[in-house]
This record gives C-alpha cells, structure tokens and sequence, in this order.
C-alpha cells in the first residue's frame, strides 16, 4: 500500500537518506537542517551536526528556528566561536559534507544567492547573498544541494556564482585547487541529479515515486540528461514520515 | 575600564555621523535597542558592518542611517528577504546604499585581522566565484614557503562596535554565553566599544561556555534589558519568532515602514 | 571516533621512528607519561615539537630519541637549564640534535595555520632580532593591501600530537580547563592524537572554561591517572616543584641521568 | 632611620613602583611577577596582569611559581588559548608594560636570552631562548626590563639579539618599524637606567640608596653614561618590604 506524502516530504526524505551514519554534515538552515535532524532520528544517531554559528555535534529536540537557535547551544558537545568554525573546521577539511540550497543552479551545479537579472550593480532582484556557501562548497569533501526543481531555479547558466559547483565542466575543480569534490548529489522535489561522470553535468538519476520524467524535464532550463541507470527513489517510509511530522510538529 | 552609562549616552558620545560601525551577534544577543537608539538620534553617512544584516540593519537603512554596507549574508532568516535593504540598493530609497559583499569566513577573517592588529588575513576563499570580480576587498596572495596562492582580506577597524551580552559588572567587564558568535573579535577590533546587557550585576559567576571581555578592552557598558529583542537572549528570554515574521509586511511597503518608524522609534 | 586504549599500545601503533611529535601543555597538563612511554618504547630519529620543552624533553632527548627539536623556549621553569638538551646541542651527546628555534608567537600561529589547514600564518614578529637570520622558516610577507611588510612562518603539521587532558567520555570526547594553552590548535594540526586523561567518565559535566575536544577529531584516548605528572592537573593535583628541583642534579651528569632512564623508565 | 633589606629587594621594590595604577602589564615569572605582584599590593591595586599561559587580570593570592600556575587561572578575569594572548592581545598593542629579564643586555637595551659564546651552531652557552620576548619587546607601549648587573650581564654587545631594544641607537626602531617604544626603564639591584633622549644608549638615571657610582661602572661592561640629574632611589618604606616578604613567604 502507498502512503500519503508531499513531495516536499519526499525530498527531505530523500535527502536524509543521503547522509551517513557516523559522518559530520554542514548544515544551513531551512531543508538542509530538516534532513540533516531526521537522519539523526532514524538510520544515522551518529551523525555530528555542525552550524556555522559554532555549534559541533549539535542535537537539537526539535527543528531549529534559525542557524543560531538556542537549542543548538544547549545541546552541542563544543560551543565554539564563528571565526573557528570556519577557520579550524570547515577549511581544513574536516566537514563530510556540505548541505546548501540554491535560488539558482546551473548544469554543473554552480550556484547562485546573490543577485538575478540585471547586473550586479543593478540587479533585477538583490538576495540574501553568499554567507557560509562558497567555502562549504569548496572545503567541504562532499556537497548536497538541496532544492525545489523548476525553470525559475533550474537555469542552463547562474547570473553570479556564489559558489562553485564543477566550474565549466569537468576538471574545472581541479584546475582551481579546490579540495572537495563538490556537488555529487542535487536532491530535488522531483528526483536525484548527479554530476556525469565523463562531464560533470548534472544528470537525473533518480524519479520520486510518481513523478513523470516530462515533468523533470520542464522543470530544467537546460536539456537535461537523463542517466541510463535512471530509477525510481524507494517511497518514504511510515517511520520516516512518522519522524519528519513529529520533527515538524516540534516546532 | 568601561564607563556604565545609558544607551542613549553612549550613542550619543560614541557614534558619529559618518562613522564605520559594526553591530554584531549571529542570531543571538543581536544589539537591536542600540540599532533603534542610532536611528532615533538620526545618524547618518554611516558604513554599516555586520555579517548577517537582518531586521535592525533593515530598519536602519530605511531610516537613511546608512551610506554603505559590508555584509556576507542579509536576509530575514526564516522568513525571506530585507524589503528596506533591497529597496535602497535596487532603488536607492531612502538613500544609495552602497554594498561591499563578503563571505562568512571572509568577513569572519577580517575580523580576526583586526582584533589582531594585522592589516589582513589570509583564508581558502572565494576560489571560482563572481565574489572576486565584484568586490575589491578580495585580493590573491602567495605562500612564500610553499607558492600555493590563498586569498587575502584586509582588516576590518570599525569606528565603533555594539555588541549585546547578558551581564557585566560594575567595573564593565563583560560576560556573554551561548552563541558568542563573532563579538569578541568585533570588539576587540573596534577603536571604541559599546556593550548593552541585560543586567548589570556586582560579581560575574564563572559559567560554562561564558566568553569574558575584561572592561579594559570596553569603551562603555549600558544596561538595557531585552535590548536583544527580537533575538534572543539565552538565559533571558525567547527569539519572539512573531516579531520576524511580522516584519515582511512592515518591510515591503514604504508607508508601512514609515508610520512603524514614526510609531515604535521616535515615539 | 576516538579509540579508548591503553597508553602502551597507542604509544605503539601511533608513533613511529622518524616521525614529527609535538607533546603539548603550557606548564599545565603536560603528557609527561607519554613522553616517558616514548623512551620506554625506544623510538628514535623523532622531530620533536614543543612551545616550551623542559623535563619531559629533556628526558627524551638524553634517551636519545630525538634528532630534531622546534621550539621557543627551553628550560627548567623556576630551576634553570636543561642540561641533557644543552649536552646534546653543545656535545651532540647521545645524538647531535638539530634544532629549529621560534618565539611563542610564531609558533603559537604556526600550530593555528596548521590547524587551519593553511600552509603558514602572519605575525608581527620576530623584526629587528638574529632569529630570522638563524631559522629559515622565517621570511618577510607583503600587505597586498597595505604594502606593509610583516613575517610569515609556515603551519606546523605534526604526524601526532599528544596532549594531556582532565577527562574523557566513552566516545572519546574530550574536556580540559583551566589554562589549556595551545592543545587545541596542536591536536587539530595534526595527522594523528593522543589523548592521555586522568579518568574516563560517562558523561562530561559542562564546566567553566572548559574546553571541549570533539572525540571525532582525535585518534585515541588513554587513561593515566596522574598522567601529567610533575607538572599539574588542574582539579586532580598540583605541580610536584620538588621533581623539578630534583631533576636539576639528575640531569647535569650523565651517569645520574642513566641511572635514572634505567630506574625510572625501563624498569 | 633605616630599615635593613637586600639589593633584590630594593630592585623588586623599585620595579613594582614603576608601574603605574590602571595599567595593563604583561609579566614574566621571576623578579618581573614579584614586582607586578606587589605592585598590585601596594599603589596599584587595579594592575591588570597578563600572563603569557593565557590569564588576563589574574589576581594571586601569592606569587605564582611559574607563568602557568593554577593560582593564575582561578583568579583571572578571563582565561584565553595562548594563540589569543599573543595575536588578540599583545599583538594590537593593548598591553602598556612588558616585563623583561635579560641573561645578556647591551647598552641600546638589546636582549640575548639565547646563546653566549661561540656562534649559535656551536655556542658556549645554550639558553632556553626567546618565549615570548620578542613580541613582548616591540609589542607593549613600554618595556621595563629587570636584572641584576653585572659585567656578564652588562655587555657592549649582545652576543645575539633574542629582544631587539633600541638596536644600534635613535632612530632604529621607527626605522624597524616596530610599535612601542621599547625599554625605556632597566632597574637593576644598582639603580636604574633609561635611555638617553638622543642617542637611545642607557644611562644611570638612579642610584639604589647606599650604591656608589663606583660600583655600577664596575659592574656595566661598557663606559657607563650617568645622567646629569642623577638621583638616588627612595628607600623600600616599612609597608613595601612587609608586603614584599609576605609574597615570598605565602609561597
């Protein structure tokens, strides 16, 4: 029998399921942190929870309000300052990954939080801007991103890369030094993307349960690459959505 | 030491029109009153310095108390964007704001830089972004024992820093815990300093994870309860959650914001 | 993780002949133990790292496990000389050590470059004296912004590092106060860590100025109760000044000296 | 009438009234914490005492056996990583006073605490070397430096410059570049030396009460210059040595 899920659901489930047990994730707030807290509730209690306001090993009882929520104080193992996080945690390398949502994201996964149309000095709409993204992209060994699939996000090129995704293809990281391997997994409303392996172009590897290829499709600004292997996402499971509400209801 | 004084005082003798000024706390024991107190004594030509501009940056560029702005991260955290913010560099309303954009470690390391009394810092930053390209304030350099290039960040020296904590004595030493965030640097880095707390109290008791800025370093200390709200203050009181969500609409219209000034900050 | 073990057999699997060791405590938490548990397990050619090297080094190098010393300050605090350190510069007795000498503030920042994942740090130091001239691993370094000529030194990066800490939970997680020095940076900066403690517990009550090693970041933990000793263990014990008084004579003539590494160490 | 006290006594007391009430001063163990120490005793109650092993404002109850004593963090106002002490507060030039001592002083102040003899690969004499002396000594606003002399002491030249002083005369610091005005005091168990206004080379400026002229030319190793106003040092009041000696007894 199926459950009844939205697909935002299906997304942090997805998400979640990405992480695993005993490896320490970066975590921005909004998806991100609800992925993160139900992996820790369900295959990964092990998992060490960094934000960048300086909590390590954070283990919050209910979804954090803000990346500075108390909670995470409460329950972090170290308490630490905000220029050490990023300068003795995240920049040696220590982080497994890098969980970052997007306003914009290019087929090779660059990513944009600073400004669309327009140019900068005079863009058509101003975001918040890079905070923590750009170095969790690159010192992070891995990066997920998470994000809602549509042409508005999903564009062929970024106005402004924020953060770095795989350049202009593959070698691009390299060529740039960059310690991390970047965005591996963008887990979307509507399936998995990951970086072709030749290419690095993002390529849809996995379908959420129900979810029409086409409908990908008109969801991307580029043509998207669909991968041969490409299958279907295992549906939540009761567990899971049981933990994701209760996570949510804690609020 | 550091003079108790109050905060319009402080404000007052502290910030001056034109000044570099950095109001710090991530999230937490953010100096929301002193924001409002710098609006009320219409300051104005201000650089504003902050690494997550948020509502009380918000309100005081619509007030016209700012000419620019260096940031990494400005946003309504949870709820969405900075109307006033975006309105006065897409606009130029109420005045040109101009920015100076950063990244959190960037503008972390400047900072540090500062607080160190170094002209600079050097990070694994901004490496294949548009950052580099836009702000000036990003420059390469090399290891001189090992070649590998980094990147530089000059040191930031507000005119004066404002920082919220929880208490201080009466010899103004200062005792903050919970999120520290970057404050001590932002003191440390400052040539005057102004500290609002919750409460001034005869002796500090020695808390776990509790950050102690002797009132050597501190130009002035104001007691000033709930001076963090609408963040929040651990051990005092709740982020008032409401207050932020609120804001968007307040925010995104001129009229709106302009009887919230009149009514809740000259009145 | 880190692995609870014994100190033998984390002396055993993680140092190894030739390898760069830095053993850090300033006056306070010193791993004298282990340092001890190095001689017993005879390692040698080792590139021995410290701030302040006094007795635990100086045993170490006249059990000849040392063909290399970096450090910024070496003596006997309060007493005088290392006089097995001495013999080995000035006779190359057991073997010639090579050194490598710094202040504390640079090696304070290469310890925090290394711990940064930087290849070097920038000081104000070291300007107008003879110790760049004698330590290559000091060169001058440009202000991209400012032009300003300030110093380079570049990141230390141990192959481990051990420290001593109060306590340990069962995951490895570690907590130390009082003053702490530079473990933190010296763990971090390095490949691999030890961490002996005076007790392993349950759980880690929240203190004061504690400061708290995450168990994923160290290799393996081992209990020693009094594992400091002569130095001192802030809640535990206090530093034992007759031993370094004592060590005075032991360590001026060789004879004594061997007496006590078989006395002591090996027996 | 006169009381009966030694020359360290008169030399630690004449340290600690050099030091003014409400400043900061970054202290050495040894005869530098003594005088720091009753100096907080007697004039200057508010001293604020830094150590090296990262305790701002400590307050002991007795004198700390080595700059890491556990007496230390107890009573400080706040305990810091000493990466801290030296690049967030001696580094900015926040501290007034350094405290030095010297196994080897010249007459433009320069300190050796490094090797003496031979050249440094193959010196006569090892010693421990530089700690914190460098950065204190271009660092503080002022340096005093504390030592008794001698002709081993009181050299020409230092056979290294571990603390750079005046270096070769006026002029040299500003042309160095450095931020404080170096030692400006050196009280000995003799008397005490400053820097002469023109040429930065140190000269008697006080005699300890019952020291001859004699003596102190026979114990500096270069042609000593003695200031016109040469004066003599106010005797230890009864008050300076009962405090004095309870410091050394509370041991």
């Amino acid at each position: 029998m199926s459950l009844n899920y939205t697909a935002d659901e299906m997304m942090s489930v997805a998400a979640s399921r990405a992480l695993r047990a005993g490896s320490s994730c970066f975590v921005g707030i909004g998806l991100p942190s609800t992925a993160a807290n139900l992996a820790r509730r369900t295959h990964a209690p092990d998992l060490v929870l960094v934000y960048e306001s300086g909590t390590l090993g954070a283990k919050p009882d209910r979804l954090p309000l803000s990346i500075g929520d108390g909670v995470l104080a409460e329950t972090a193992d170290a308490v630490i300052g905000v220029p050490e996080v990023f300068n003795y945690w995240l920049q040696p390398g220590r982080i497994d990954v890098g969980f970052l949502g997007a306003a914009q994201l290019d087929r090779f996964g660059n990513i944009n939080t600073t400004v669309i149309g327009g140019d900068y000095a005079d863009p058509k709409v101003r975001l918040p801007g890079a905070g923590g993204a750009p170095e969790i992209a690159t010192s992070c060994r891995e990066v997920f991103v998470v994000v809602r699939q549509s042409r508005r996000t999903f564009v062929e090129k970024v106005d402004f890369i924020t953060s770095v995704g795989h350049g202009r293809g593959k070698g691009d990281r390299e060529r740039l030094g960059l310690p991390g391997a970047g965005p591996v997994l963008v887990i979307t409303d509507l399936g998995v993307l990951r970086p072709d392996p030749e290419t690095s172009e993002l390529t849809l590897t996995e379908l959420h349960p129900g979810v029409e290829l086409e409908q990908v499709r008109e969801a991307t600004g580029w043509e998207l690459k669909v991968s041969p292997e490409l299958s279907r996402s295992p549906e939540p499971t009761e567990h899971e959505l049981t933990v994701l509400r209760a996570l949510k209801e804690a609020r | 030491m550091a003079t108790i004084t109050t905060l319009a005082d402080a404000v007052a003798e502290l910030v001056h029109d034109g000044d570099t000024v950095a109001l710090e706390g991530f999230t937490h024991l953010i100096p929301v009153a002193a924001g409002q107190e710098i609006i009320r004594q219409r300051r104005r030509d201000l650089t504003l310095v902050r690494m997550t501009p948020d509502i009380v940056y918000d309100q005081m560029i619509g007030a016209g108390c700012a000419r620019k702005l260096i940031f990494s991260w400005g946003g309504n955290p949870g709820v969405g964007s900075l109307h006033r913010f975006r309105e006065a560099v897409q606009q130029g309303w109420p005045v040109p704001l101009e920015i100076e954009e950063h990244s959190h470690a960037g503008m972390a390391n400047r900072y540090v830089a500062g607080a160190s009394g170094l002209p600079f810092a050097v990070l694994r930053g901004y490496t294949g972004t548009d950052l580099a390209s836009v702000t000036s304030t990003i420059k390469p350099i090399t290891c001189p024992f090992t070649g590998e290039q980094l990147t530089a960040v000059p040191a930031l020296n507000p005119d004066v820093t404002i920082i919220h904590a929880q208490r201080a004595d009466r010899a103004g030493n200062v005792q903050m815990w919970g999120i520290t965030g970057v404050q001590k640097e932002a003191v440390l880095a400052a040539k005057r300093s102004l500290v609002t707390v919750e409460e001034v109290v005869d002796t500090l008791e020695p808390r776990p994870g509790a950050v102690v800025l002797p009132g050597w370093v501190v130009t002035a200390v104001a007691e000033v309860p709930r001076g963090a709200h609408p963040s929040y203050a651990h051990g005092y009181y709740e982020r008032d959650n409401a207050y932020y969500q609120a804001w968007d609409a307040i925010s995104r219209d001129r009229q709106a914001f302009e009887a919230w000034l009149k009514g809740s900050v000259f009145e």
